[in-house]
């Protein structure tokens, strides 16, 4: 019950902030907030309360039927590794509330509204195992991302918002194919009609049709995590999304395709998976060394920490398909060290551009001189996205290459060279920014206490899970994690 | 069962057809039209048809063709139509479309020739059995033409109009 | 030669159907289109009582006077679009009425 | 006491000077910043007596868990024993003494807490890596140096040129901690753990001597250690990083940091004597190192990079040492480096300081009489670097490398020849720097004399540089082994492939002969002949050799066009995203379906009766063609 009540809260906020919002600016503001805190504070509770006992896999099953007559239900359920995706889907949801509290001043109502919603289907698609509701989250997502990025975003906001709707439908669509597929494999083999998670797990079925309908999940999450060649539509989509936009982008939509795989695609078809595993991981290393080849290029500031989530989330399909406990790990930690670090840099990014009104490298220089505390703030960030050990980063790609040593060398040391790529186009960042020689005398102030909080607190989180990371490690462990 | 009467009323149908193709006056062209159509209701009272023949006469030539005679009357189109029409009609115009149709009837008589059938009269249908098919089976089509009938009144009058308002108000939405 | 009565009605149905098209097709006046359309009609109606006297059963004939309702129906239509168009753009070439163009 | 204090103090210092950069004043920042590492040194002092009288036995903290997963499992342990004892006193002693000195030639600095901050974190990160009981809180305090030396090297930011020297000295140590990297998950895959006892307990089980694997970890280890420590051929950053404060230079390149490389293979000593390829590859690397960062050193004009490639080259002889398995030896030299260099390095911020930031040596000369007690501590700076006999520290530890090198089992008379060659070029670089400063005329005024917080730092430096090397003398002179007995739990002695008294008397007046001929030399060059040597100098083959070596043998060209260019031009060429393209040309394609579809809506009435008929001629085709033919 209390994994419908995540759900409703944030729904009901939502209307509720879209109707406050036509009174009052500060009330929608207010309202997102509130249900996001009540919402990350029974995450909280929730995790206190498991985290010494690891008697139970599933913390809270919820079951309701829905539609009977096709084998529809209401299947919510909750295990450590959807913890771990909600606790960062609320407090990245709080701070994109935060941030947004000057930058966004038109519809704010909607904008709330969106946000939320946005958030809500998260929650559902972490929650849920029902593969058709599961569907029906994952579209949920989209459609008020769509308008995040095309209303509120910048000035290519309308390509963006079509490019980032097109690759995900198009993903998405291939996900309700292999869905069917399996659903109607199901019905053949077992005379059962259902969508339910847990009965689909041991569909008996040819290789042939395991394959397919693997690749068709497959796809779907890589379009979102993304993986290359599928990753053209995430620059341009973090490019142009407002702050919240891209925090929420990047730290939460990115880890749905990741949740995917972890939850789906190795469970449901674990010998195509194996067979496939080696292919998935060069296309993660050539992620994870295109993508940083790209970062090191960029001119535009958002654009190059958008190609680094491209470059960190190769590690998470380096490490996906891994098939070793250690790597599983790292993957669930680069999942929230990745949330927590990009969308850390991306609010610096959006609060620079709140002062400066550029995204532009070459017009930057120097600003170390007039934001120290924005400097160092970037500065941790920078350093936990190319690795620092003591931050979280480190132990996540530390562990996913400890483990993907184990299956493939050569593809390790290549992730690993990816280090160094990372090292490149991160120190840019701080050369171009904050480094360098000061052309343009900008006069703007330094961090305030709002953004201050923001940071503070993403600072705190990142140290925390470098130094003490066995909590979440604690807590992942308890997934029953295919293992060859 | 043919005879000279049909190959007769079928030449002049034919030449008559392509005088009403080829005429630049377009008053010419439709008594052109109106000598087709009376050889076309030969033809069909040689079929065994002689109520369409009458009807052929009396609606098409009688009727159609008067109010479009009377419609061309109305505008008025005088001697710069026709040279207008002269000035379209050029063989770069034409040649190509021609060709396109001559094919298509190359086509239509090959179907038409593939008939095997023995050679027989004709069958005459009287206008007897015509009604009773037509208030028989065909009620509801004919209700159907009826209100198409009404359809064409209505519209004619409400398109055709001419009050203060000079253009529909589609199209005036169009050019604003 | 003898000929199949049904034979030679229908190539003259034929004939007088594609001198119709060729009409339709070369002309921009749009009077003349409307002329070729009833040109292709009657041809139509034409095959159709041939092809009623070729089975001997009404139905063609049937078919034969719906076809000069509708043609009565849109003759009266088309004359009242016509003379809008008219005048409208003062002018009876139909391409100038092109605004729906691609 | 607890070893995690170590560390832990410089970390609390950097935590505070970094919250409290607006409150603090400047003399708040003194306190915390140089007190921090005195406390440091206090604690380690405590503690390394602590071990003394304990014995044997190494202090072991286990400080809380890091990381546990899936079998793996890492903490934060702390280990003292006799190798990290020596490092950590070197490193909170020199750098108490370095932050000290700091305090004066910082002095007019704006971001005086910022400074401060960093050098406190480096303490902090530099004792957890010589502390570290893991490989993992190794690579912890590994990353953790590399990054406070980037942020110091960089430290006067507005100068492209120091961001650039900055972001070259982390890149290519990554890519030495790359390797090093691997070397752990290939260590973690065999031995099934990353505590350093255990592993090294378990290498000897799992493999035996020049065993595939073992040589590959090895190697790679070297990879890592040659990247921190600036060795061939990862050894060009080091002379760009002296864009950072002197006393940066001094701690971080000279004394410590730059020395983690020899740390580290003298702490998986095991794991090398395993793998006696990798040994001598380290010994290769050495060897060939020292040479060329010698003829470097001899041709520069930046003091600064003169002292820079002197380090190489004299790291390049701790490596030759630990190549020839002379373990303690290297570890020595380390020690007697890391004060004469460290005082070398300050006494040169002196005299810069002195001259208004000025760092070229043909703009100095004759300062004798202007700066003379920094005169005398530079003299005895130079004198140990250049290992003038009996006299100086510099001396036994250098003598002991060189006659090692030789006569140690993993020795070869290859690598003698090119110690000795080293230490005649060590004597010419080292006086030739020396007169060229003090001799001759003077060419600049001199601003100001230093202060006392710049100078005593320098006595006491000065001093160490002298005794240290009495608690090692060799065979022929006494036969002094403090050091060595010391390291001896740790660190297995030497053992010796030839034992001759004579031999050695030999290896090491001629060593001696040459660090003196060289200084003649340096001499003659500077002092007495100076236009003669010009005119030599002057040749178009020597102006190109000067030239060659002063670019550091090319080094970074090669680098440059290799792999800086290449992936500096594939990723511009890139910038718009190939794959991109590929989906923007999708789209583009279909838009001109698109305009080509529309253009047959023409809204002209005969073209779409004309494709009617069109299509009626192709269907009845197709038609008669099914039927009919």
């Amino acid at each position: 019950m209390i994994l419908l009540v995540l759900i409703l809260i944030l729904f009901g906020a939502a209307l509720l902030s879209w109707v406050a919002g036509v009174k009052s600016h500060a009330a929608s503001r207010w309202i997102a907030l509130c249900s996001l805190l009540v919402n990350l504070g029974i995450i909280a509770g929730v995790w206190i309360e498991h985290s010494h006992s690891s008697s139970s896999r599933w913390w809270y099953q919820f079951r309701m039927d829905w539609v009977p007559h096709f084998g529809i239900s209401l299947h919510l359920a909750m295990d450590g590794l959807s913890m771990l995706m909600l606790a960062l889907t609320f407090f990245l949801g709080a701070l994109a509330v935060l941030i947004s509290w000057k930058e966004i001043q038109t519809r704010v109502g909607f904008f709330h509204f969106n946000l939320l919603f946005v958030l809500c289907g998260i929650t559902g698609v972490f929650l849920t195992m029902d593969l058709f509701l599961f569907y029906f989250f994952w579209e949920m997502m989209l459609i008020p991302m769509y308008f995040l990025i095309g209303i509120w975003g910048h000035e290519h906001r309308e390509y963006a918002a079509n490019k980032f709707f097109l690759f995900t439908q198009a993903g998405g669509l291939l996900m309700l194919l292999a869905i069917l597929g399996l659903y109607f494999i199901h019905k053949a083999n077992t005379n059962v009609y259902t969508f339910n998670y847990f009965d689909l797990l041991n569909t008996p079925m040819t290789p042939f049709m395991e394959r397919w309908l693997m690749l068709g999940f497959l796809i779907a999450f890589l379009v979102k995590l993304p993986a290359v060649p599928f990753h053209t539509w995430l620059p341009d989509a973090h490019t142009e999304a407002p702050t919240a936009g891209s925090v929420v982008l990047a730290g939460l939509l990115l880890k749905t395709g990741a949740y995917g795989i972890l939850r789906f695609v190795l469970p449901l078809f674990p010998a195509a998976a194996a067979e496939i595993a080696p292919v998935a991981m060069l296309l993660g290393v050539i992620g994870i060394l295109y993508g940083g080849m790209l970062a090191y290029a960029q001119t535009d500031l958002k654009r190059l920490i958008a190609y680094t989530s491209v470059s960190h989330m190769g590690f998470v399909l380096l490490g996906a398909f891994a098939f070793n406990e250690i790597a599983y790990q790292g993957v669930v930690m680069q999942m929230i060290t990745h949330g927590i670090s990009t969308g850390a840099l991306f609010i610096i990014a959006g609060a620079l551009y709140e002062r400066i009104h550029t995204r532009n490298l070459r017009q930057m220089g120097g600003l170390w001189l007039r934001l120290p505390m924005m400097g160092s703030a970037a500065m941790i960030f920078v350093m936990a996205s190319l690795g620092l050990p003591g931050l979280g980063n480190f132990v996540a790609e530390f562990l996913v290459l400890l483990g993907s040593w184990q299956a493939n060398h050569v593809l390790t040391i290549l992730a690993t060279i990816g280090l160094v790529v990372a090292t490149a186009y991160s120190l840019r960042i701080m050369q171009k920014v904050f480094f360098g020689p000061c052309d343009r005398q900008y006069a703007v102030p330094d961090l305030n206490g709002r953004e201050l909080v923001i940071i503070i607190a993403l600072v705190i989180v990142i140290c925390w899970l470098g130094f003490h990371p066995q909590p979440v490690l604690n807590t992942s462990q308890n997934i029953d994690y295919v293992v060859r | 069962m043919i005879g000279t009467a049909f190959y007769i009323a079928a030449l002049i149908a034919v030449l008559s057809t392509v005088m009403v193709i080829t005429r630049y006056n377009i008053m010419h062209a439709l008594l052109y039209l109106v000598v087709s159509l009376l050889a076309v209701a030969v033809v069909l009272y040689l079929y065994g048809a002689p109520f369409m023949a009458t009807l052929e006469v009396i609606v098409y030539a009688g009727a159609i063709m008067v109010l479009l005679i009377f419609f061309v009357m109305m505008l008025n189109l005088g001697k710069e139509s026709a040279a207008q029409e002269k000035l379209w009609l050029k063989p770069r115009i034409w040649i190509f479309p021609s060709l396109l149709c001559i094919i298509l009837l190359g086509e239509l008589v090959f179907l038409v020739l593939q008939n095997r059938q023995p050679v027989s009269g004709v069958q005459v249908v009287n206008p007897k059995e015509v009604g009773i098919a037509l208030f028989g089976p065909y009620i509801l089509a004919v209700e159907l033409t009826g209100m198409l009938l009404m359809a064409g009144i209505v519209g004619a009058y409400h398109l055709g109009r001419q009050k203060e308002k000079t253009l529909h108000r589609f199209l005036e939405n169009n050019q604003s | 030669m003898i000929v199949h009565p049904t034979t030679a009605g229908m190539l003259l149905a034929g004939v007088l159907f594609v001198l119709g098209l060729i009409s339709i097709l070369v002309r921009r006046d749009i009077i003349f289109m409307l002329l070729s359309v009833e040109i292709m009609l009657n041809a139509a109606g034409l095959a159709f009582v041939v092809a009623s006297s070729h089975w001997g059963t009404a139905d063609g004939q049937v078919m034969f006077i719906f076809i000069l309702a509708m043609a009565a129906a849109e003759v009266s239509v088309g004359l009242a679009l016509i003379l809008q168009l008219y005048h409208q753009l003062k002018t009876l070439d139909s391409d100038e009425a092109a605004k729906m163009n691609g | 006491m607890f070893p995690a204090l170590i560390p832990l103090i410089p970390f609390i210092g950097a935590f505070l000077l970094m919250l409290g950069w607006k409150r603090f004043d400047r003399i708040g920042v003194t306190v915390i910043g140089c007190g921090s590492i005195a406390l440091a040194a206090i604690v380690a002092i405590i503690i390394a007596m602590q071990f003394a009288t304990n014995g044997e036995q190494a202090i072991v903290q286990h400080a809380g868990n890091w990381l546990e997963a899936g079998g793996f499992k890492t903490g934060f342990d702390f280990r003292m024993d006799a190798l990290s004892v020596v490092f950590v006193l070197v490193i909170t002693i020199v750098g108490f003494l370095i932050h000290v000195y700091a305090s004066g030639y910082m002095h007019d600095e704006p971001d005086y807490a910022r400074f401060f901050a960093c050098m406190n974190l480096f303490v902090g990160a530099m004792l957890t890596l010589v502390m570290a009981d893991n490989l993992l809180l190794l690579y912890f305090g590994w990353e953790g140096v590399g990054l406070c030396s980037y942020l110091l090297i960089g430290f006067w930011y507005k100068d492209p040129a120091n961001g650039y020297a900055a972001r070259k000295a982390f890149i290519v140590t990554r890519v030495g901690d790359t390797a090093m990297a691997i070397a752990l998950f290939m260590l973690f895959q065999y031995t099934g753990t990353l505590s350093i006892p255990g592993l090294l307990e378990n290498s000897t089980h799992i493999w035996s001597a020049n065993d595939g694997v073992i040589t590959i970890i090895a190697l790679l280890l070297l990879g890592g250690a040659v990247g921190k420590s600036a060795q061939l051929p990862l050894q060009t950053w080091l002379p760009d990083a002296m864009a950072g404060p002197t006393p940066v230079s001094a701690l971080i390149h000279a004394a410590t940091m730059v020395t983690a490389g020899v740390y580290l293979i003298a702490r998986t000593h095991t794991l090398f004597e395993l793998a006696p390829a990798a040994q001598t590859t380290t010994a290769v690397i050495g060897a060939i190192t020292l040479v060329l960062a010698g003829f470097s050193a001899l041709v520069q004009t930046d003091i600064k990079r003169v002292l820079a490639y002197s380090t190489v080259s004299q790291i390049g002889y701790m490596f030759l040492a630990l190549g020839c398995g002379a373990w303690s030896a290297a570890v020595f030299h380390f020690v007697t480096h890391a004060f004469f260099k460290a005082l070398l390095f300050m006494a040169a911020g002196a005299i810069i300081v002195a001259l208004h930031h000025e760092q070229d040596m043909f703009k100095m000369g004759g300062l004798k009489k202007q700066l003379r007690s920094v005169y005398w501590v530079f003299l005895i700076g130079c004198a140990s670097l250049a290992a003038i006999p009996f006299v100086t520290a510099g001396f036994y530890s250098k003598d002991q490398i060189i006659w090692l090198s030789w006569s140690a089992a993993g020795g070869h008379v290859g690598f003698w020849l090119a110690a000795l060659l080293g230490a005649l070029l060590t004597g010419m670089y080292t006086f030739r720097m020396f007169f060229l400063v003090f001799y001759g005329e003077e060419k600049t005024k001199v601003h100001h004399r230093p202060g006392g917080s710049m100078m005593i730092p320098l006595y006491v430096l000065a001093v160490l540089s002298t005794v240290a090397g009495f608690i090692e003398l060799p065979h022929t002179m006494g036969h002094v082994t403090l050091f060595s007995n010391w390291l001896q739990p740790v660190l297995p002695a030497v053992s010796m492939l030839h034992e001759s008294l004579a031999m050695e008397w030999t290896s090491q007046a001629l060593s001696a002969l040459l660090a003196l001929g060289g200084i003649g030399l340096a001499y003659a060059w500077v002092v007495k002949h100076p236009k003669g040597m010009s005119d030599f100098l002057e040749m178009p083959a020597i102006m190109w050799l000067r030239g060659y070596w002063s670019r550091g043998w090319d080094f970074d060209e090669l680098y440059n066009v290799l792999l800086v260019r290449p992936f500096v031009y594939l990723s511009r060429i890139n910038k718009r995203d190939l794959i991109d393209t590929l989906y923007t040309g999708l789209a583009a394609f279909m838009e001109w379906c698109h305009n080509v579809l529309a253009r047959t809506q023409s809204g002209l009435l005969r073209w779409y009766i004309l494709g009617v008929v069109l299509g009626a001629v192709a269907i009845l085709s197709v038609l008669i063609w099914r039927i009919y033919i």
